[in-house]
């Protein structure tokens, strides 16, 4: 995972997802939920980006903003050296052929009213000028592709198991031959012996098509087995980001210290012998983030400057962001870091 | 929670000046004519002077104007000074009734009381049978009673009244001879036996108006309620030991309520709109009554006001149903 | 996280399709094994509905009996062949007679032809305004629903509609217009357009307001989303991905839209306002019969039993649907 | 835990059949264990297992019908609550044997107080006064680790966060102190760090408490961590039974095994590729007379077509319901 | 034909033995005694009474209410003789009430008559009353009835006489019966004009000098009326108080009086003869009926309503109806229709088949009987003889590429349908078809000249409705048919001619009867004039001479159902028969 291999897919710089609250007899718009907050990061061709984090953290919003799903705040999004943060509908059109999604649900992603054949051609029928002939021919090439009987293609989605449902999300996100596929939380409604098969899935897939993924979930130890990277969020702003074996040999955020620590082991032997970081309290409302850095409200080590300054998030050491007053100075940072217990 | 109130009522302002213009003006194109009753002896140029009279002469927008001065602005000084004894608004011209050249507030007032004693009782009895058929229906679903109960709300929508009326009147008047055919509006209680026959001359109009009643709102309560028997709060109240009783009409039927309660808030102006036909059956000069003879004659401030007293009321009640929501249910904040 | 609802001892663990992936193979009849199974012919949603609808004995009943008058009102002119407004002064007032079975009127005009002549119109009353009104109603609901912009204007508007007291203004647009679409159309064919604008047009808020919400919510599943990450426009969108799936309320809306549009069509003859007054409709036999209820008893039930069997039946056919439709009830 | 103490809960081959319009649903087959007090009985299994039913058919809190009860017996306190009443096994709900359900955002009602839900068991069961339940709904709040308990028994479930209404089903089980407490995927819903402080709560309340405790869920890390004891279903079955470590060092039961390896952790080596447990979860729609697990099973041979295996002992207090020995990697000859 | 007259006469014998019977019952039966002796009095109006001031009505309802507190000088009784009330005597030529050139009337109110509130009336409430009706900007409803009278002179206190600019050998319109009663000028002083409708106390509670005073007065619902204590027979009223209750249908009405018994008279049962043999055998009550002057007729066009003219010139003169205008065709429409038939169904004992378009009183009623029998063979062969033959076989006659198509028009009304249904069936025989169409009455007879539907345009062939006249007096009624009197685009569609007949000798014979003041004589003129326009030309084609069904309760005694007058002009009279 050399930095020096691969060129940026992605670019997002400084994306603002912000909804705005009404209120009062006028519906005056008295301030705003802000669901994603500055939120910067590259992905390179290839490889898989994990984002994790809580639920209402942001980050699905974020990944749902850099597919533009919905309209910036503001910053920038480019993909595929394409800036489509900005882009007019007809221009994110032809985009859509380069990005696709996966999504959590495979009972509520897939159109309960239409076949089989019918999802995982809805995108050709959009996007490709095809006879129908080739388009029944490709649809047969995807569902063999993501392991579904051909046999299948007319049947609606509520005859399948949930497992056999991501597949059929996946066979749709694979469609276009995209470049670069969102997987918002795939596995999370999904059985623990049917999480395996869709990852590996996953992993085939990418291998076989050179795909680049943004892996959403909260799940820490299935996004260690399947990104290179991983980016942890909290309350809309990234926290940390980092390779993977860093991040999960010795996390440099308190926040990524104790959302590792709160994992339970399946193993009772490692379970008891373990430290464990148990944070207070809830997460603040996105409504009204804390004042200063927005982790300080729960933060074990927290720091009188957190209440007051919002740390920068920046390069502590080479491929490794964080967003923490605790290494402030670059030097310290590395030093910390290497002096953190594991 | 106040100022969702505030911004709705300020809403409906607009919503109602619109509404009050689109019924002046559906009834300004309307063809008939208030002189239609007169007899055809009377000549020509003798029913132009009545229809100048009646200020048919004026232009549209002016008599608009005049009718929203006086409907805004002379009847409730008029109001205010019959509560007050004040004299504010002497000799201010109010809303005449073209039919009987009187003012359209007091013929209103007058028909109230028999409007609500009738409509408003069936109402209200019309609830109180549903709301256990509804409870009892969806908790033994498709049981006996369930089915049963199905089937005579099912009834209660289907036939029309004007039918059911009028059979009643054959059965109970004409042949028991238990019930008067024609409800006396004059009677007036004040002992035992003048209740009696009062209770007597309600008794079919509010029956018929009650089952119609009954029949839909205990079609919702018993959605309502099988959508909340599946809730998981149910089965934590169950794990509690609670009683059946205290699972159902506590747990289960509070919260089954919150639509209801809006549902029925939401029938209420139809009690002050009457029931045109089942009034016109038994002959209750109800408010239903008043519009349709004021229809029939022509009658266009009487229709006017009447139709605007009764959009004000489902805007209203539009209102209260909201507010009642909000205050039912916690989770509600409409700000 | 597994899914909630997998577990839960309170609905089983069978639950048709919404939750089929908890017992996912053939635990429903159709539904398949693991991936190889041999290949079936495709088995839509609206079989399963079919399936719960069949269990509905009022439902079932329902349809049945609402198939009957259907048939009967459209073919009965060709088993039934007398002229509904022929006249036979002599047979007037006659009871049921093998050469009458329903008895004639006041004028020797047959009712069992009259019976179908306005069953026919009834229906047709009925049907129409129906469709009218959930044509309006579903178009408004769906356009507020999906186009945030659109919501506010469409859900005021509808607010005015419910704010309009109906019935009064039902009566003043039939007299306003009546004659000048008479003048365009003949007499028959312009009441009747009328009489089905207005009901149509006073109905649709129910409708549109039950699918405007229903459209929030699909609006808000993920398939809407996937459809848009797909970069589906539009109007493809609610063709393809909305409208089929706010069918359900569509549906129970249209059934009970019948039944009120043929009561409304009832009262408005009772009221001396619907069609003229020599052209036979359920409502209007009704009407002129109650004068006679006590002579001639039979002309009233006639159109009475019409009227209430149809709605009812329409009723009990809207009530199974509703529960064939609603997922959670649909398995039980 | 004391092996031989006296079983609190002692449930013999229950059996809930489900019936549907598609046929009858076998949720819960010949289900058999024992609760000892004071102990934490893990119970996991993926969903559509039968575990969550096998608890709630324990008390009568599956609807029947559909749901219909063959046989077995179910022993608590010397009593068989699958024979006894409506009226008996309400005064043993809530009072002596306590629940907590997965979704806490459901399983309150919406519109009462979280005060008046908390007072509710203890009014009926403890016969407290409306002030004394009060006073004593305000402690539970304040064991279960709410701030400002007193202040917040007027606040609508709403108006609480995830993490703080499962606390607040908590305490509502624990109102009567009862001996029993089940509890239902009780951290599926919540957020890791929120999982982790009702983690250490429970485990503090147990010591605090004392009391016998079923947990459900489908989460290995969680089990591994808190329970004592461990049951393992799988199509309505108990295919593995085993003290907590002794499972996770020397799984018995195939279906055990394979899922035990599909776990990843975020700790220690990370395998390059995920094991998987190919196919999908039986139908239970036949009647039970094979082995559910045998369709996804690697070591599946003829007898496991013509017989449901019985749990075999393999070990101190280990049972396993599979005719395969991966002692031997043989067939059992029992 | 003979049996059918002699059935007809002995139908009609029947009916004034059944009145005769009423009245003399109620004169044997009376026994007079103290005023308020019978208690409460009910009486249903199935349209209810929204004012008590007729001159601000058109409503029958209002004019009947009205009677039971205001009375006129003089009324009409049941045989149309005039009866003075409020006044000494009626004054005639002979008596020297009516001075000799027919210029002026001289009324003199009796003595002892008070108002209710104890006051004497006064020829200053006769004056008043005459300029309540004319103040400009009032919108008077009796209007018609005052016209022509140039002033009310005050001769005394009790003497008044009435000045008209043209001589007028009828002088008893205003003053005269239910509709121009006197006014109390010291209530209604301040109600001149524009203001008359804001008097509301007095509109529904007006002073009277009749048997009755208001208590209470709910508009369109009831009435609650108590007996007036300075009513000038002592004896009278028997009934103490009166509740007269309006609304509902004419069904529910019968029913309340002859089968439940609720209610003690009904008024104007509009029933089909077997619901009202039906509710007769309820046995509380029985129907009463009588004849006045109200016929429905078919009125044929002469002009032609084709929509494709100019609107100028569009059923008016100018543009004769094709083939109405051809008098074997009218009388061949004439002849097919069987009026017995018709009454049967639509009127039974409230109908009888009539050829006249003036039915009464005796005196101008003519004596046409030929119509009466239908006779198809007779109208096939007229209309083949004037020329009109099917001869392109398509069952209706044509001449010229003209087809005897009809377009047949009436108000809404249940009867009016089905004898719209039945005279269509009978002209089909004859090879004349017709297309029905029926408008709502408020529109039909609403005379909006914006609207192509009132009966006054006539943008139909003919047309069915019916019409009277007020009082005994024909010749307003007859002159409606002189030329230059039909409704047309300059007079903006109002005019009474509706048939727009024009004949100099009919006009003629109209200024002849203007002049005369012998009754014999001005009976002569209008039973020729009624001819003309029935039996010679068929112009008005007279249908059912319609009468008056009421229903009283069997103990309700001294009932006189009165045609020419309000029903309830007797009401002082009422008594409750002791059983």
């Amino acid at each position: 995972m050399s930095d020096a291999r691969a060129a940026k897919l992605v670019q997002v710089r400084d994306l603002k997802m912000h909804f705005p609250i009404h209120a009062g007899v006028l519906r005056t718009r008295v301030g705003e939920v802000k669901a994603v907050d500055g939120v910067s990061f590259d992905i390179y061709e290839g490889e898989t980006l994990g984002l994790v984090g809580e639920s209402g953290c942001g980050k699905s919003t974020c990944g749902r903003a850099v597919l533009r799903l919905y309209d910036l705040t503001s910053g920038s999004v480019r993909i595929d050296g394409t800036e489509i943060g900005d882009a007019g509908p007809q221009r994110l059109r032809r985009m859509r052929r380069v990005m696709q999604m996966v999504f959590q649900d495979p009972q509520a992603s897939l159109n309960p009213r239409m076949t089989v054949a019918g999802i995982i051609g809805e995108p050709l029928v959009e996007h490709m000028k095809m006879s129908r002939k080739d388009r029944q021919e490709r649809i047969y090439q995807l569902m063999d592709a993501v392991g579904l009987n051909r046999a299948f293609a007319n049947r609606y989605p509520h005859e399948f198991s949930g497992g056999q449902r991501q597949r059929i999300g996946i066979a749709r996100a694979l469609a276009l031959n995209p470049k670069f596929i969102i997987c918002d939380e795939p596995i999370a409604a999904l059985d623990v012996s049917i999480q395996a098969q869709v990852v590996n899935l996953l992993e085939d897939l990418q291998e076989e098509f050179g795909l680049t993924y943004l892996f959403i979930s909260h799940d820490l130890s299935m996004v260690r087995h399947i990104a290179d990277r991983v980016a942890v969020m909290y309350l809309g702003k990234i926290a940390e980001l980092a390779p993977r074996d860093a991040i999960y040999a010795e996390p440099l955020h308190p926040y990524t210290q104790a959302l590792l620590s709160a994992v339970p082991e399946p193993d009772p032997v490692l379970h008891d012998t373990q430290q464990r970081t148990v944070l207070k309290g809830d997460v603040p409302s996105p409504a009204k983030p804390p004042e200063g850095c927005n982790f300080c409200t729960r933060c074990p080590r927290v720091m009188d400057v957190c209440h007051r300054i919002d740390p920068e998030y920046r390069e502590v050491a080479p491929g490794r962001y964080v967003a923490c007053h605790l290494y402030n100075d670059a030097q310290t940072a590395e030093q910390t870091a290497a002096a953190m217990p594991a | 929670m106040l100022n969702y109130t505030i911004r709705r009522l300020l809403i409906s302002i607009p919503t109602l000046l619109f509404i009050s213009l689109a019924i002046f003006l559906l009834l300004e194109l309307a063809p008939g004519d208030p002189m239609a009753q007169v007899p055809l002896t009377v000549p020509p140029e003798v029913k132009q002077a009545m229809r100048e009279a009646l200020g048919l002469g004026e232009p549209v927008h002016i008599r608009f104007w005049k009718w929203i001065v006086q409907f805004f602005w002379t009847e409730p000084l008029h109001l205010f000074d019959s509560w007050f004894g004040t004299a504010w608004a002497e000799g201010q011209q109010r809303v005449i009734s073209w039919q009987t050249r009187s003012p359209v507030m007091e013929i209103v007032a007058q028909r109230m009381p028999q409007t609500l004693w009738v409509v408003g009782l069936s109402y209200i009895i019309g609830t109180l049978i549903a709301l256990p058929i509804g409870i009892i229906s969806a908790y033994r679903q498709y049981s006996i009673f369930d089915q049963i109960g199905t089937f005579v709300s099912m009834v209660g929508f289907s036939v029309p009244t004007f039918f059911t009326g009028v059979l009643l009147i054959v059965i109970f008047s004409v042949k028991l001879g238990w019930f008067p055919s024609i409800y006396d509006t004059t009677l007036v209680v004040n002992d035992w036996s003048s209740f009696v026959l009062q209770l007597k001359q309600m008794v079919m109009p509010v029956f018929v108006l009650a089952l119609y009643n009954a029949a839909q709102i205990s079609r919702f309560m018993r959605a309502s309620m099988l959508d909340n028997l599946n809730q998981d709060y149910v089965r934590t109240a169950r794990a509690k030991g609670l009683t059946e009783r205290v699972v159902v009409l506590l747990h289960v039927l509070r919260n089954s309520m919150i639509p209801v309660v809006t549902v029925i808030a939401l029938g209420v102006p139809t009690v002050f709109g009457g029931a045109i036909i089942t009034e016109q059956v038994f002959k209750v000069n109800g408010l239903g009554q008043l519009l349709i003879t004021a229809i029939q004659a022509n009658d266009l401030p009487m229709v006017q006001s009447l139709t605007f007293i009764f959009a004000v009321l489902i805007v209203l009640f539009n209102l209260i149903a909201d507010v009642l929501y909000g205050l039912l249910d916690p989770r509600i904040r409409y700000d | 996280m597994t899914d909630r609802l997998a577990d839960e001892p309170a609905r089983g663990p069978d639950h048709g399709p919404d939750r089929a992936h908890a017992v996912p193979a053939g635990a429903v009849p159709g539904g398949m094994a693991v991936e190889g199974g041999t290949p079936a012919p495709p088995r839509s949603q609206w079989w399963d509905v079919w399936d719960q609808f069949k269990t509905h004995k009022g439902a079932m009943a329902g349809a049945f009996v609402f198939l009957v008058i259907l048939l009967g009102v459209i073919l009965g002119p060709w088993l039934w062949s007398i002229d509904p407004q022929a006249i036979d002064i002599r047979a007037r007032n006659s009871g049921p007679t093998l050469a009458h079975p329903f008895g004639t009127d006041q004028l020797g005009r047959d009712t069992l032809a009259r019976m179908i002549a306005g069953g026919q119109t009834s229906m047709a009353v009925g049907i129409t305004a129906m469709l009218l009104s959930l044509v309006v109603g579903t178009a408004v609901g769906v356009l507020a629903g999906y186009f945030r912009r659109l919501d506010g204007i469409l859900m005021r508007l509808t607010d005015l509609f419910l704010a309009l007291p109906l019935l009064p203004l039902l009566l003043v647009i039939i007299l306003l217009f009546r004659d000048r679409l008479r003048a365009v159309f003949g007499p028959e064919t312009g009441i009747f357009l009328l009489i089905v604008f207005v009901i149509g047009i006073t109905s649709w808020m129910q409708t549109a307001r039950i699918v405007r919400g229903d459209v929030l919510a699909i609006k808000e599943r993920e398939f809407v989303l996937a459809a848009k990450s797909i970069g589906t426009p539009a109007h493809r969108m609610i063709f393809r991905h909305i409208l089929p799936n706010v069918l359900s309320p569509i549906m129970v809306s249209a059934t009970l839209g019948i039944a009120t549009a043929i009561i409304t069509e009832s009262a408005l003859s009772f009221l001396g306002l619907g069609f003229p007054s020599d052209y036979p409709t359920w409502g209007r036999l009704l009407y002129d019969a109650t004068d006679y209820l006590q002579q001639y008893p039979e002309r009233v039930i006639w159109p009475g039993i019409a009227i209430s069997l149809t709605v009812l039946s329409v009723n009990y056919i809207g009530d199974g649907l509703r529960d064939a439709l609603d997922p959670r009830i649909r398995g039980r | 835990m004391p092996d031989g103490a006296q079983p609190v809960l002692d449930v013999r081959d229950l059996k809930t059949v489900f019936r549907t319009r598609s046929g009858e649903v076998h949720a819960v087959n010949s289900v058999s264990f024992d609760l000892r007090p004071g102990e934490l009985l893990g119970v996991v299994g993926e969903s559509g297992s039968g575990k969550s039913v096998t608890m709630m058919s324990l008390i009568g809190l599956v609807p029947m019908p559909p749901a219909e009860m063959r046989g077995g017996e179910v022993l608590f306190g010397g009593q068989d609550l699958l024979r006894a009443g409506p009226a008996a096994m309400r005064a043993i709900r809530g009072k002596r044997i306590g629940f907590v359900f997965q979704d806490p955002m459901t399983s309150l009602n919406p519109v009462f107080t979280v005060g008046y839900q908390l007072c509710e068991p203890l009014r009926r069961h403890m016969g407290l006064s409306k002030a004394a339940a009060r006073k004593r709904a305000a402690e539970l709040l304040d064991l279960v680790g709410i701030p400002d308990a007193a202040r917040r028994l007027s606040d609508y479930p709403h108006q609480f966060s995830g993490g703080m209404r499962q606390r607040v089903m908590i305490a509502m089980a624990l109102a009567c102190d009862p001996e029993v407490l089940i509890a239902d995927e009780p951290t599926t819903a919540l957020d890791v760090t929120i999982q982790a402080q009702i983690l250490e709560l429970v485990k503090d309340l147990r010591q605090k408490l004392g009391m016998a405790i079923i947990w459900i869920t489908h989460d290995l890390g969680v089990i591994a961590g808190i329970a004592d004891r461990v049951l393992v279903m799988y199509g309505g079955q108990i295919v593995e039974h085993a003290p907590v470590r002794e499972l996770f060092a020397n799984p018995q039961h195939p279906y055990t095994r394979a899922l035990l390896k599909t776990v990843p952790s975020v700790r220690g080596d990370r395998a390059p590729r995920l094991r998987v447990i190919e196919g999908q979860p039986p139908i239970l729609t036949a009647a039970p007379d094979a082995c559910p697990f045998r369709f996804r099973c690697g070591h599946r041979f003829d007898r496991c077509d013509a017989e449901n295996p019985p749990r075999f002992p393999t070990g101190p207090a280990h049972d396993a319901a599979c005719f395969w020995d991966p002692a031997t990697d043989a067939p059992r000859n029992a | 034909m003979k049996l059918r007259t002699a059935l007809l006469g002995a139908v009609a014998l029947g009916l004034s033995a059944l009145a005769g019977f009423a009245q003399t019952e109620g004169d044997a039966g009376n026994p007079g005694g103290e005023r308020g002796r019978d208690g409460q009095l009910n009486i249903i109006y199935w349209q209810a009474p929204s004012i008590m001031n007729p001159y601000l009505t058109g409503g029958t309802k209002d004019y009947e209410a009205a009677s039971l507190v205001l009375e006129p000088l003089g009324r009409f009784d049941p045989e149309g003789n005039l009866v003075p009330y409020l006044a000494e005597e009626i004054p005639t030529v002979e008596n020297g009430g009516v001075s000799e050139d027919l210029t002026s009337i001289t009324w003199k109110i009796k003595d002892d008559v008070e108002w209710s509130d104890g006051t004497p009336v006064t020829s200053e409430d006769v004056r008043f009353t005459w300029e309540y009706c004319t103040a400009e900007g009032g919108g008077c409803a009796q209007a018609a009835k005052f016209d022509g009278i140039e002033d009310v002179e005050i001769v005394d206190e009790k003497t008044a006489t009435v000045h008209f600019d043209t001589p007028k050998p009828y002088p008893y319109a205003a003053f005269m019966g239910g509709q121009s009663p006197i006014l109390q000028a010291a209530q209604f002083a301040d109600c001149l004009g524009p203001r008359a409708p804001e008097c509301t106390e007095a509109n529904f509670n007006p002073i009277g000098t009749g048997p009755f005073v208001v208590t209470d007065f709910r508009p369109n619902d009831v009435i609650q009326l108590e007996a007036n204590d300075n009513f000038r027979d002592p004896e009278k009223p028997a009934f103490q108080t009166v509740t007269l209750k309006g609304g509902g249908d004419a069904a529910a009405a019968g029913r309340a009086v002859m089968e439940t018994g609720e209610f003690d008279y009904a008024w104007n049962l509009q029933l089909a003869p077997e619901v009202l043999d039906q509710m007769a055998a309820g046995g509380q009550g029985e129907p009463i009926s009588a004849f006045g002057t109200l016929v429905e007729r078919i009125e044929m066009n002469l002009t032609n309503p084709d929509p494709s003219l100019p609107p100028e010139t569009r059923a008016t003169r100018a543009e004769p109806h094709p083939f109405l205008s051809e008098q074997p065709v009218r009388q061949a429409l004439s002849m097919a229709i069987d009026r017995q038939i018709l009454t049967e169904i639509g009127y039974g004992v409230a109908g009888r088949p009539t050829c006249n378009l003036v039915p009464a009183p005796a005196n101008y009623a003519a004596d046409n009987t030929d119509c009466l029998t239908q006779d198809i063979e007779g109208a096939k062969a007229m209309l083949e003889e004037a020329g009109w033959t099917d001869t392109n076989g398509n069952g209706t006659r044509d001449k010229d590429g003209v087809e005897l198509t009809m377009l047949f028009q009436s108000s809404t009304n249940a009867v009016r349908q089905d004898f719209q249904a039945l005279i269509k069936d009978w002209w089909r025989q004859i090879g004349v078809d017709a297309e029905l169409r029926n408008v709502d009455s408020s529109v039909f007879f609403g005379g909006d000249p914006g609207s192509p539907d009132t009966f006054q345009k006539f943008y139909a062939d003919a047309e069915m409705y019916a019409n009277n006249f007020d009082g005994t007096d024909p010749q307003a009624y007859l002159s409606m048919y002189r030329c230059d009197n039909e409704p047309r685009p300059e007079t903006q569609w109002q005019g009474e001619n509706i048939n727009r007949f024009c004949d100099e000798e009919y006009d003629a014979l109209l200024d002849e009867l203007s002049q005369t003041a012998d009754l014999e004589e001005r009976g002569r003129i209008a039973k020729e004039l009624n001819t003309i326009l029935t039996a010679d030309t068929y112009t008005i084609v007279p249908l059912v001479d319609r009468g008056r069904v009421s229903a009283r309760a069997m103990d309700l005694g001294g009932v006189e159902l009165n045609t020419w007058d309000s029903e309830l002009w007797n009401a002082a009279d009422w008594y409750r028969i002791a059983e």
